[in-house]
């Protein structure tokens, strides 16, 4: 029996290799789901074995459910997109080469974000976060639209940017751990730098982590370095913005978190909670106000997705276990329920023949199911109940609202403004005369309802370990 | 540093050569880091800068240039005086960042990894600046290159940074050269030319009312 | 098998039942039978809540593993969640005995029935959380399912936009409470431990403040009232009675839960802040309901009315509560809550009359009807008690309400603050105003739609409603002349409520000779609905049995006379607009923001005169258009942020690494 | 007291009780009639005798009431409610005695919402024919009403803050028995009480009883179709309704010689000879005043009562002050 985070790692390796080689697009997705459901049965597998804490590898608290929840995505996802890309073939902006081309890079990108999650290493987490990043580059350019061409140049230079900050910042890690923990590999362990980050000089680490800031913020697309973000959604195809919304930022997320545990365990290092609160704050106001203007539906959700990164960032700002707590559960939620809405989406667009807000109207009566499919995302993704997304902004403002009246104040300014933004803008899809033709939809409902549902029970119920998880490392993060 | 002679310089071939120049003294300065700290896999590192950025990179970008037929001068979005004040500034920034390290708790063992951390940080902002000045994408490009050359040459002050960081490095320029040529290219034949500002005109949205 | 555990069985049915709606929804008996079991369940829960409320009100209690991890949902049943219950059960119950017949003409089902018993399960839920998460829960839930059967006509833009308004104010509403929750929860979330931990000071204002606000937005205070009467019109007919008579109780329930329940010691002048919105809300939201002629819109202003003379009698309850006057608080307390009983009453049947004629008609501006007590006597006669209840004519029983609201503002000279002093004879001023205005709003509602001659085929036409919908109306009518005749049944059932409350309770009254009333002390008022009832009866029997015998009792029908000069068409008549015009002339230039454009031909000329009003309500004109506008300029100028080169996004991420930069360096 | 009383030996109550609710009924078209006589006197006519209103009622009562076509139940109802209703509310008015039987059972504000609901009636039984007039009428009298309701309430709240209550039986009782005096406020309350009674009875400023000019009629339009003995049901209450604001005038503001203590016969017998008294002098007062002004424009209504209302509030406050709690 083989170690199930190996399997987690081998699997997506043995997939790209076959999947580059299968020419036929209805095998390689075929391969494709396959490969998704194994590494997320892999993850899933983590549970039940005891907990990994090598040189390079790691398994704790922390990432265990991010690894279950991104391969989860990703399968479900796998599965969604599947049914999608039968219909772009039809419409002829894919050609089976390209899905070729798709397929291994979406394997690529599952690997390398579970790469980047499990690594120990600071190191080997900037190799597994960039590797996605250029995956999801060549990605988001596959249509060769003009527009998808500039989408991508752009993610990638705004990338490439931030990836060598973060490899700058990466640096200044091992430089400050070096001294203490000695040269290698020891110094880049994340266990170690936790345990010993007291030690650390803190001029030198506040430095690493505002270049880390910078440049994984990148990844998570806060303002102002989300400017890759709307577009690389917009224009790419929609199984990759629902992977873009629902994972990548995760991983970014998650990087920069790991760094600030090992700043929250050095006292005297810079207090990197007012600049996340800043950020966010920055980013939840900029978003709310930016969707007012929207005309495409997928970009209007790529924004949301900058405003929800915005509050969550926020929540990790504000620390102690409570916002904490709700931030990683929002961070859960979010991504659970943006994949869920980018489903629902793309199966519009096709259905619809558009992007455009304009275009589509009348939604519920001429796709009944599709309507409700994202009513319940847009407002389980708004903060109404019964979603998890409540819970997390019910903990995140009823407990930080005492100790900083003024920011909470704004953040829910911000929230608020979202929320009409975004109901003012499903109204405009559900309501009205219908638009379009009201053709049968060939879509898997699957996917979209599991995390529909999940989003929804997660809202009234949450299982007892995942607390106990969310518990420890809200402790851990301070 | 020469990064002041790239934000300077307002020919691409030029632009291109001086580049070449800076990686052939990264390599010297990381041949150096290797004998003094006595690490010979960083001598790979200096070989790798060497032929790889002293050679390959600029010679592709030659041929790209070429190719492209790209009229000479740079197109300079700001002119070349504010240009060096700001990287006077920036430079002094760096110094400022980095000189109180070690100053507070415990010291770093060698004052070389200070110094040598301050160049990174200076070349590191230069090549953005360089970027954020130009209008140009292969300038861009070679602006990015440099910042590379920063990250290598702090990556090798760092005493006994393992392997696997150097190789990462090459593997990401070596991407990274491979899809700038691939979008240089695909954006040659989309627009007539590789002026990003073009780009803009391709996007949605813009200015409807609400 | 507690109390507790029968109310959340029903909510559970309710949700069930929503859940088999939307298979329900296809077929064409589904409608009745889901109406038939919200019917039997709301039953069912209000008759466990009265039972409760007959027996003192003893507390039960239900712990969920459910909801906030840590605190699970608490659901807890007392006397003020039985008095709500059964409030919000006989709207729903009547509510759908109505809609057995009303439901037939849905033209889509499949948009109201899955709503209306989730609807009512959030309404239920609502009064018994007993911790904010699961309160707040419950309460957005009602806000969105409420907001999905306000948008179930979407064909009308009209309706789009007014579920949008509401679904904002409801959100902003709920924030405001989350804020409010957050202050006071410092020592947990769930009630008992905010009971127990009371912050001070400052904080305590603005909780107090935050919860006026947020429940105030479901409420109605002005100037928060603006989505009810867009909503309320949009809605379809037995909804917008379970809208404007169960929901804007439901945001009474969470102010006295709030700030009677949770926060023991409010400071008195925040006791001045409730009253003064209470009696402006009540003035305002009455003036505004004389100028509509759209029937629903002018109930839904009346719905801000009597939200305001609540929401006055639990101002008064504070005043005299933080005065330890526990007696007349008492009193205040049972009175507001009384007339919130009264309304839930009274302005279903009102809707429910509306909805009737919309049927038979398919109009809802009265200037566009008129004789209907020919073609609709039934309802006709239901409508005119519910008139007479909502304007406060003894003997049924708004009159009682309101009575007593007067006798608390009587008691309140005995208070020490002098601004209350003065403050509350202003608001009796204010209270006793709208309470004309009312009787006016009322007599022109009922006068022409009812009375009069037809103004359109339409009306001319129309047909008496089915039996369910008379059944409904009838039941109601009757509980507005039995609160009426025998107000002391009701006001012993609040005892409890205001024994938990403000630890005191009104006299027992039914112990009293003759039935009746007697809130304070024999000496200083007394009231008694069965001896008026009986004396009107008497005398007007009594002389019309007279003036038979002793007189002539022949009568001769002839075409009417009108001064000699009679016009025969039917325009002639007084229409909605014009009854209220002398009103509209001496208030327009200060309360109103209207514009009035007279076209007159000139003699000769063949042209049709024209006469038109346009209304805005300053609440628009003043907060929310500016605001508005504040978000559209504000959204445009960062729109331009999505337009610049990558070189500019560049120079952001650089400028921003810059500032961070220069942070640390400055930090040091 | 009025309960426990009635407790206890209630018969002497319900006899007062029922002679009270004859007498207003009796005196009512007299004191209509020597209010029209004097006025004619005082304009140089002759004038119908003082017990004209008497004979107009027998005559209409025995004429036939023509009815509109669309009038509706409602229009024939009408005035028989409320007739009843200003009966009943003028039957609970403590004219001559405090202890009847059912005072109790209606305070002051009750006695104002019975009006109201009479107003209620007669204004929907003006709209129920359809006629312009109707309109006019019923709109015109529900701006007086809603103008006027406002200053009442703080007449009582006046009153209630002298004596303690607003029962009226226990009002006359604290006016008559404690030391109240001459208080500004009181005077006050008074004038806005006076104004309100001139709205309320459609008397000169506010409306002509006399005028049947449609431009300046208010009440007299809102019964326009009326005939037969449905107008003389209205014509009775109205009259009833002059009582009862005289009593009122006096319950409230000059219960002086009332029969409050033991209701002996002779106690009885002199309150009432005084309230007739007080009765007749306010019936001769109210036309001298009103020949000497002039009927105001509608839309000046506002103003005049806007001074009734100005007195109560300024009568309160002034209470607030003297009185210290």
């Amino acid at each position: 029996m083989i170690e199930p985070i190996y399997a987690l790692l081998l699997t997506p390796l043995l997939a790209v290799a076959i999947l580059a080689a299968v020419s036929n697009y209805r095998v390689g997705a075929a391969i494709n789901m396959v490969a998704s459901g194994l590494s997320c049965c892999a993850g899933v597998a983590l549970l039940f074995v005891e907990r990994v804490r090598g040189d390079l590898l790691i398994i704790d608290d922390f990432n265990i459910y991010l690894v279950i929840l991104t391969t989860f995505v990703g399968f479900t996802t796998s599965i969604f997109s599947a049914s999608y890309i039968g219909h772009e073939l039809e419409t002829g902006r894919l050609t089976p080469v390209f899905l070729r081309f798709y397929h291994a890079l979406y394997q690529t990108m599952m690997g390398a974000m579970t790469l980047a999650l499990v690594a120990n290493n600071v190191g080997l987490l900037w190799v597994g976060l960039e590797l996605a990043t250029l995956s999801t580059v060549v990605m988001v350019g596959l249509y060769r639209t003009p527009a998808a061409v500039e989408a991508a140049w752009k993610y990638f230079i705004l990338g490439s940017v931030g990836i060598a900050l973060a490899f700058f910042g990466t640096i200044l890690v091992y430089l400050v751990a070096q001294d203490v923990l000695g040269q290698g590999l020891a110094a880049m362990r994340w266990d170690a730098l936790v345990r010993e980050a007291a030690k650390f000089d803190p001029q030198l680490l506040s430095l690493a982590f505002v270049f880390l800031l910078v440049g994984y913020g990148t990844k998570v697309g806060l303002a102002p370095f989300h400017a890759w973000l709307p577009d690389a959604h917009s224009e790419g195809p929609t199984p990759i913005s629902a992977v873009l919304s629902g994972l990548l930022l995760n991983v970014g997320l998650y990087a920069l978190l790991r760094f600030k545990m090992v700043l929250a365990a050095n006292p005297a290092a810079l207090d990197v909670g007012k600049i996340m609160i800043g950020l966010g704050l920055i980013s939840v106001v900029f978003a709310a106000l930016m969707l007012y203007r929207r005309r495409d539906i997928k970009r209007l959700f790529a924004y949301s997705s900058i405003e929800h990164m915005g509050i969550i960032t926020f929540a990790f700002g504000i620390g102690g276990p409570l916002a904490n707590f709700a931030g990683l559960l929002h961070m859960t939620m979010h991504s659970l329920t943006k994949s869920a809405i980018f489903f629902v989406v793309g199966h519009i667009a096709q259905v619809k023949g558009t992007q455009r807000l304009d275009d589509i109207r009348g939604l519920s009566t001429t796709h009944p199911t599709l309507a409700v499919g994202l009513a319940i995302g847009v407002f389980a993704i708004a903060g109404m109940p019964p979603s998890g997304v409540f819970m997390s902004e019910f903990l995140l403002i009823s407990s930080s609202f005492p100790h900083a009246p003024l920011l909470t104040a704004i953040l829910v300014i911000g929230v608020l403004l979202a929320f009409g933004a975004l109901v003012l803008r499903l109204q405009g899809v559900l309501f009205g005369t219908p638009s379009g033709e009201r053709g049968a939809v060939r879509a898997t409902y699957i996917p979209l309802f599991i995390h529909l549902a999940i989003v929804i029970i997660a809202g009234l119920w949450l299982p007892e370990p995942v607390i106990k998880w969310f518990r420890i490392v809200a402790a851990q993060l301070g | 540093m020469l990064s002041f002679l790239l934000l300077y310089q307002d020919r691409i071939t030029a632009t291109l050569n001086v580049f070449a120049l800076q990686s052939v003294m990264l390599t010297l300065a990381v041949a150096w880091q290797a004998y003094s700290q006595g690490a010979p896999h960083l001598l790979v590192t200096a070989l790798l800068a060497l032929v790889v950025k002293g050679v390959v990179i600029p010679g592709a970008m030659h041929r790209i240039v070429r190719r492209l037929e790209i009229h000479r001068e740079v197109e300079q979005v700001i002119g070349g005086g504010p240009t060096m004040l700001a990287g006077l500034g920036l430079v002094a920034l760096s110094f400022l960042l980095v000189l109180p390290i070690g100053k507070s708790g415990r010291a770093l063992t060698n004052p070389l990894v200070r110094e040598d951390l301050a160049f990174a940080l200076a070349i590191i902002l230069l090549g953005m600046l360089m970027m954020i000045t130009r209008r140009n994408a292969v300038t861009q490009v070679v602006g990015f290159m440099s910042l590379e050359n920063g990250l290598v040459l702090a990556a090798t002050g760092a005493k006994g940074m393992p392997l696997v960081v150097e190789v990462s490095v090459a593997f990401s320029v070596l991407i990274t050269l491979f899809v700038f040529g691939l979008f240089v290219f695909r954006i040659r034949e989309r627009f007539d030319s590789v002026d990003v500002g073009a780009l803009d005109r391709f996007r949605g949205e813009r200015g409807e009312p609400s | 098998m507690t109390p507790v555990l029968v109310e959340s069985g029903c909510v559970a049915a309710l949700l069930a039942a929503a859940a088999i709606a939307i298979a329900l929804g296809r077929f064409r008996a589904g409608s009745p039978v889901l109406y038939a079991a919200t019917l039997a369940i709301s039953l069912v829960a209000g008759g466990q809540a009265f039972l409760v409320l007959l027996a003192g009100g003893a507390v039960s209690d239900l712990l969920l593993p459910l909801g906030l991890p840590g605190v699970g949902a608490r659901l807890r049943l007392d006397a003020l969640s039985a008095f709500f219950l059964v409030v919000i059960n006989l709207a729903g119950a009547a509510a759908s005995l109505y809609a057995l017949g009303y439901g037939r003409h849905e033209a889509a089902p499949s948009r109201v029935l899955p709503f209306f018993p989730a609807f009512l399960a959030g309404m239920n839920l609502v009064t018994l959380a007993a911790d904010a998460f699961t309160f707040l829960l419950a309460w957005e839930f009602m806000s969105l399912s409420s907001w999905a059967l306000v948008t179930a006509h979407h064909g009308d833009d009209r309706n789009i936009r007014a579920g949008y308004v509401y679904l904002l104010m409801a959100s902003a509403g709920t924030l405001c409470l989350l804020l409010a929750f957050g202050l006071l929860g410092g020592g947990g979330l769930s009630f008992d431990a905010i009971r127990a931990g009371q912050p001070g000071g400052v904080v305590l204002v603005a909780a107090i403040i935050l919860a006026l606000i947020g429940t105030g937005s479901k409420a109605g205070l002005v100037p928060l009232h603006v989505w009810l009467p867009l909503a309320h019109p949009a809605a379809p007919s037995h909804v917008s009675a379970l809208l404007s008579g169960a929901m804007t109780k439901v945001a009474v329930y969470g102010f006295i839960r709030i700030v009677f329940d949770l926060i023991h010691a409010p400071a008195s002048w925040t006791a001045m802040v409730v009253v003064a919105a209470g009696g402006i809300t009540a003035a305002i939201g009455m003036l505004y309901a004389l100028m509509q002629s759209d029937l629903k819109r002018l109930l839904a202003y009346s719905t801000v009315e009597n939200i305001g003379i609540i929401f006055a009698g639990l101002g008064l309850a504070l005043a005299f509560q933080a005065n330890g006057m526990d007696w007349a608080a008492a009193l205040a307390l049972t009175a507001a809550l009384f007339h919130a009983f009264n309304h839930a009453v009274f302005k279903s049947l009102l809707f429910f009359g509306v909805g009737a004629v919309l049927t038979a008609t398919g109009e809802r501006s009265m200037d566009r009807l008129g004789g209907l007590i020919h073609r609709m006597p039934a309802t006709a006669v239901f409508v005119l008690i519910g008139c007479a209840a909502i304007a406060a004519l003894p003997p049924l029983n708004g009159f009682v309400s309101e009575w007593l609201t007067f006798q608390a503002i009587l008691v309140s000279p005995q208070l020490p603050q002098w601004g209350l002093k003065f403050l509350i004879p202003a608001v009796g001023a204010l209270l006793a105003f709208s309470a004309a205005l009312t009787a006016t709003c009322f007599v022109k509602a009922f006068g022409v739609t009812f009375l009069g001659r037809p103004r359109t085929p339409a009306a001319e036409t129309a047909n008496e409603t089915d039996g369910f919908s008379l059944a409904a109306m009838g039941i109601l009518s009757a509980l507005c002349f039995i609160a009426g005749i025998l107000p002391g049944l009701v006001i012993d059932l609040l005892a409890p409520v205001t024994q938990s409350l403000v630890g005191r309770s009104m006299p027992v009254q039914h112990a009293l000779p003759w039935l009746s009333l007697v809130p304070v002390a024999e000496r200083s008022s007394s009231y008694n609905g069965i001896i008026l009832l009986a004396f009107l009866i008497l005398a007007g029997a009594l002389t019309a049995m007279v003036i038979h015998r002793v007189a002539t009792r022949a009568t001769r029908r002839v075409p009417m006379w009108d001064g000699g000069y009679p016009q025969t068409l039917p325009a002639t008549q007084y229409a909605g607009s014009s009854f209220v015009q002398p009103i509209r002339r001496v208030f327009g230039s200060s309360v109103f923001i209207l514009r009035e454009t007279v076209d007159m031909p000139r003699p000769g000329d063949v042209r049709a005169g024209t006469f038109r009003i346009k209304m805005i309500d300053p609440a628009w004109r003043f907060a929310y258009g500016p605001i508005g506008r504040l978000v559209r300029i504000g959204a445009a100028r960062l729109n331009r942020l999505q337009f610049l080169t990558i070189r500019a996004y560049l120079t952001l991420v650089f400028g921003a690494l810059i500032v961070l930069l220069v942070m640390v360096a400055a930090w040091r | 007291m009025a309960m426990t009383s009635s407790m206890l030996a209630w018969w002497p109550d319900l006899l007062a009780q029922l002679v009270q609710m004859l007498l207003v009924l009796v005196i009512a078209p007299l004191v209509l009639g020597i209010t029209r006589k004097v006025k004619a006197r005082a304009l140089r006519r002759i004038g119908a005798p003082v017990l004209q209103p008497y004979r107009d009622l027998w005559k209409l009562m025995h004429k036939e009431a023509v009815l509109a076509h669309n009038a509706s139940w409602l229009y024939r109802v009408a005035p028989y409610f409320v007739f009843a209703a200003i009966w009943v509310a003028a039957a609970l008015v403590p004219t001559y005695a405090t202890g009847l039987l059912f005072s109790w059972s209606a305070d002051l504000i009750a006695i104002v919402a019975l009006l109201a609901s009479a107003r209620f009636a007669l204004a929907l039984a003006g709209m129920d024919v359809g006629t312009a007039f109707g309109g006019i009428g019923s709109s015109r009298e529900m701006l007086i009403a809603s103008l006027a309701e406002p200053a009442m309430l703080l007449v009582v709240f006046t009153v209630a803050l002298v004596a303690g209550t607003t029962q009226l039986s226990a009002v006359a009782i604290h006016m008559v028995e404690e030391p109240v005096g001459l208080r500004v406020s009181l005077a006050l309350a008074l004038f806005a009480f006076v104004v309100i009674a001139l709205a309320e009875n459609a008397r000169i400023p506010i409306d002509n009883p006399a005028t049947h000019l449609e431009l300046t009629m208010v009440h007299e339009a809102m019964v326009l179709e009326y005939s037969g003995r449905h107008l003389a049901m209205i014509e009775a209450a109205a009259a009833l309704k002059l009582v009862l604001y005289f009593s009122l005038l006096i319950c409230l503001f000059g219960p002086f010689g009332m029969a409050t203590g033991a209701q002996t016969f002779k106690a009885l017998a002199l309150g009432l000879g005084v309230y007739l008294a007080k009765i007749l002098v306010l019936a001769v007062a109210l036309p001298v005043g009103e020949t000497t002004i002039a009927k105001m424009r509608v839309f000046r209504y506002p103003v005049f009562l806007g001074g009734a209302f100005a007195a109560g509030a300024l009568a309160v406050f002034l209470l607030f002050v003297s009185k210290s709690f």
